[in-house]
């Protein structure tokens, strides 16, 4: 399996860190702008797809493992479904930690101001960690996707 | 008055080359010319219009609306993802029709058909 | 490995704050929040990708590198795009071309030098590189009007092709 | 003068979606009508811009854009050497 | 033959496909909106969340999610089982 | 009268048509993934379309330049763009999943006609 | 600063009108790579369009999407072109 030539590892290399660092900034900011779990979940797992076609599949073995990748997507949903049992004192899926639950907890409970606002990340209560549990998912399962048919559709 | 004009002109450089990609999209003879074409002219004309957004989201920034911020420096790492990987693509593309065994067509000397890489 | 997991923390953490911009009151600009996550995506980031930067490009972290860099951007790269882009033009329209794949010997060393090189020389006047030997690092160049006496040389010279770049990517990247 | 411009990029947009997906069936080289299919992708993100869906478009910008190409070039390495494969 | 009844299928439910697209209500005005109306004007104070489409994600809808979640892990699965590496002898 | 009138519904049933089409009549298996593909881009094309309100904004209230009284009637519907939220993910991950089982029958009958496979069994 | 989103929308819509032209060179291209041309073409300026539609519906929140096709469409090319060289 041979490598691409080296000015795109080289390009590889540096577009890595910068798509890795954006996948998490639209992860993070999923309750603030457009974006989310599962959108920035597919674009760090298109970092592992960019990683996977320039170097070859023999050396990004080294660092990603089928073991790895799918045990990502398995704590991805354990983290998921245990975010959702633990507001299971009123209901399934009850936002334990927004505005308006009643025993407040004070943090991620900040109302925010309508209007323009883009900083206030300590918002939207259980939502910013259930989107980082579904992005921890998608970036497993997309990932494994692509390395798995990588390796194994050869002939 | 005057940044509105520099808008003006920014954007009609961008449009004018822009098109002129794409007809030399069109109008190439082969594959090698046509990435010049395109990856030259598109790259350039996106730089002017994107130059264009970045001046207005400027100016709406010193207007004092310090949350329009965004606007220029999102334009400005879209800008530089769009300088990084272009012509990175473009080289990619020219190598493996290359080795696929496209012939550059007219071609008056080819030093690659001889020294024959791995 | 330790240096170039802190390198690329520290260049994810710029291109936090880049994004980030605008969106609180500390120095008018950034939220406290924003930089406590950006703090610990940087981490992550770095120790992710921290193995695919080499040990050399802790020379890209002088800041005088940076101020060169910027001006070859702005300087000799702007013009020599601005008139490839008119020599595309004058050519879309005529239809006038001589094309050829010479190879060029600029003698750089490292990577992202030849990386650098690659992209200058496919955005400016009539050229576009097609493939890199990965020992000696030469390139091979489309040259869309090769220039009459270039075609029989071996190694074209490399003043003409694309100018002067390889000298100041030597001064950025070497 | 008062002329639509966003009802006329609906137009565009989606007479360009159009052509492509039609393009996507109809090449017969497979790796052309996975490209096609990229294009569609492609103008239906913008599609959905226009319509101000933008957490849609950037789920489809980050699934179209590469890993649905990703998918589609690999299956066809797999399959390339057969009867019926391109 | 075959293909002659399938075709006929296929114009048959292109036609009822256009009929229906252009007997549609209007584009730009849709019909029946009194869930989202509560959505997009109680969103922000019950979830916390400026973003609407993720407060109806993850906290109105959050069962679809989960389903959702589920079946992405399912085919994700299918997958790689479909992949697997056989074991090679040593 | 709009000249807009229904356009986009209009390209979402001819859309369907042509993906129906190309999995009835097409007999390369990867050209009726690809059909498949079709349908399932426009359907998500449907779903947005019938949310979309003429004149609105995104349901985003960063930065959304709506009065403090009533923004409802100034977004458009939300809940149809949290439905092709989730939708297009799960379409890549079962257009994966179509793929690999096709790769599968490819090895196996060593073909991926889709009448000789069906004709050659065991 | 007065209201330029009419501008903006002049310049996406003929942006637009240049897509028909990358279009038909999909259309046409005798070979893949000419088609991978026309892909990256379009690529280019969907991204330039979008970027000025942001500007004009004056949302800065949307120039997301643009940044996230620059830097995504690069690696469906790479696929595609190391697919064309026989690399894979």
């Amino acid at each position: 399996m041979m490598a691409m030539s080296k000015i795109v590892r080289t390009v590889s290399n540096l577009l890595y860190f910068f798509i890795l660092i954006f996948g998490f900034y639209i992860v993070m900011h999923g309750h603030l702008t457009p974006g989310g779990g599962f959108q920035g979940g597919a674009v760090l797992a298109s970092a592992i797809a960019l990683i996977i076609v320039a170097h070859g599949i023999e050396k990004a073995k080294k660092f990603y493992s089928e073991f790895s990748l799918t045990s990502c997507e398995s704590l991805g949903l354990v983290l998921f479904i245990s975010l959702a049992f633990l507001g299971i004192f009123m209901t399934f899926f009850y936002n334990f930690l927004s505005p308006g639950a009643q025993p407040a907890i004070p943090i991620f409970s900040t109302e925010p101001p309508l209007g323009p606002n883009l900083g206030n990340l300590n918002t939207g209560g259980v939502i910013p960690l259930m989107n980082i549990a579904v992005g921890i998912e998608v970036i497993g399962g997309l990932g494994a996707i692509v390395y798995v048919m990588f390796r194994g559709g050869k002939k | 008055m005057i940044p509105e004009c520099v808008i003006y002109l920014f954007l009609g450089i961008g449009l004018f080359f822009n098109f002129m990609g794409s007809i030399g999209l069109m109008r190439m003879p082969d594959i090698y010319t046509r990435l010049h074409a395109a990856t030259k002219c598109t790259t350039f004309g996106s730089i002017f219009t994107s130059l264009a957004v970045i001046i207005y989201g400027i100016l709406w920034w010193y207007d004092g609306h310090s949350s329009y911020a965004p606007l220029a420096t999102h334009t400005i790492v879209a800008l530089a993802a769009i300088l990084v990987t272009n012509p990175t693509g473009a080289h990619a593309i020219a190598r493996a029709s290359h080795r696929a065994g496209v012939k550059p067509e007219r071609a008056v000397v080819d030093r690659l058909e001889e020294v024959k890489l791995p | 490995m330790i240096g170039a997991i802190i390198l690329t923390s520290v260049l994810a953490f710029l291109a936090w704050l880049f994004m980030t911009m605008g969106s609180g009151n500390l120095l008018y600009l950034w939220d406290l929040k924003e930089i406590y996550a950006g703090i610990f995506f940087s981490v992550v980031t770095g120790v992710v990708a921290g193995r695919f930067v080499k040990g050399k490009d802790w020379r890209m972290l002088n800041p005088a590198r940076w101020f060169l860099f910027a001006a070859y951007l702005i300087g000799p790269f702007f013009i020599a795009m601005a008139k490839a882009n008119f020599d595309v033009a004058y050519r879309v329209i005529t239809g006038k071309i001589r094309p050829g794949i010479v190879r060029i010997r600029p003698n750089l060393k490292t990577d992202l030098g030849i990386t650098m090189l690659a992209n200058s020389i496919t955005l400016t006047p009539g050229t576009l590189s097609v493939d890199v030997d990965e020992n000696s690092g030469d390139l091979f160049v489309h040259w869309i009007n090769v220039k009459n006496g270039a075609e029989e040389k071996d190694i074209c010279d490399y003043k003409l092709v694309c100018g002067k770049f390889p000298d100041w990517i030597r001064r950025i990247a070497e | 003068m008062n002329v639509d411009y966003v009802g006329i990029m609906h137009v565009v947009v989606l007479l360009i979606v159009l052509v492509s997906a039609y393009l996507a069936i109809k090449l017969k080289n497979l790796l052309s009508a996975v490209l096609a299919l990229a294009v569609m992708s492609l103008l239906l993100s913008l599609e959905f811009y226009l319509l101000h869906a933008p957490d849609v478009a950037i789920a489809e910008a980050g699934i179209g854009a590469g890993l649905t190409t990703a998918i589609y070039v690999l299956a066809i390495r797999a399959t390339r050497h057969l009867e019926g494969g391109a | 033959m075959r293909n002659a009844v399938a075709g006929v299928a296929l114009l048959v439910m292109a036609a009822f496909l256009f009929y229906a697209a252009v007997e549609m209500h209007s584009f730009g005005s849709p019909a029946y909106s009194d869930m989202d109306d509560y959505f997009i004007e109680n969103a922000q104070k019950e979830t916390g969340a400026n973003n609407v489409v993720t407060s109806i994600v993850f906290d109105y809808r959050g069962f679809d999610t989960l389903g959702e979640a589920t079946v992405l892990f399912t085919a994700v699965a299918g997958t790689t089982a479909v992949f697997k590496k056989r074991r090679e002898k040593k | 009268m709009n000249y807009l009138y229904n356009f986009p519904f209009i390209v979402v049933a001819i859309l369907i048509a042509m993906g129906f089409y190309a999995m009835m009549f097409k007999r390369n298996l990867i050209k009726i993934v690809i059909g498949l593909n079709i349908v399932e881009s426009a359907v998500n094309l449907f779903l947005i379309a019938l949310g979309y309100r003429k004149g609105a904004v995104a349901p985003i209230y960063t930065n959304a330049p709506v009065a403090k009284g009533a923004p409802a009637h100034s977004m458009v519907l939300p809940t149809p763009q949290a439905l092709t939220l989730t939708a297009i993910v799960i379409g890549v991950a079962t257009t994966a999943m179509i793929l690999s089982f096709v790769v599968q029958i490819g090895k196996h009958y060593g073909t991926i006609d889709a009448k000789k496979a069906r004709r050659l069994k065991g | 600063m007065s209201d330029m989103s009419t501008i903006f929308l002049i310049t996406g819509t003929l942006l637009l009108a240049y897509m028909l032209i990358g279009l038909l060179r999909l259309a046409l291209g005798p070979t893949v790579g000419d088609r991978v041309v026309a892909l990256d073409t379009i690529n280019t300026l969907v991204v330039a369009g979008m970027i000025l539609l942001g500007a004009a519906f004056k949302e800065i929140i949307y120039i997301d999407v643009a940044i996230v096709y620059a830097l995504l469409s690069f690696i469906g090319t790479l696929y595609i072109a190391k697919y064309m060289e026989g690399g894979m």
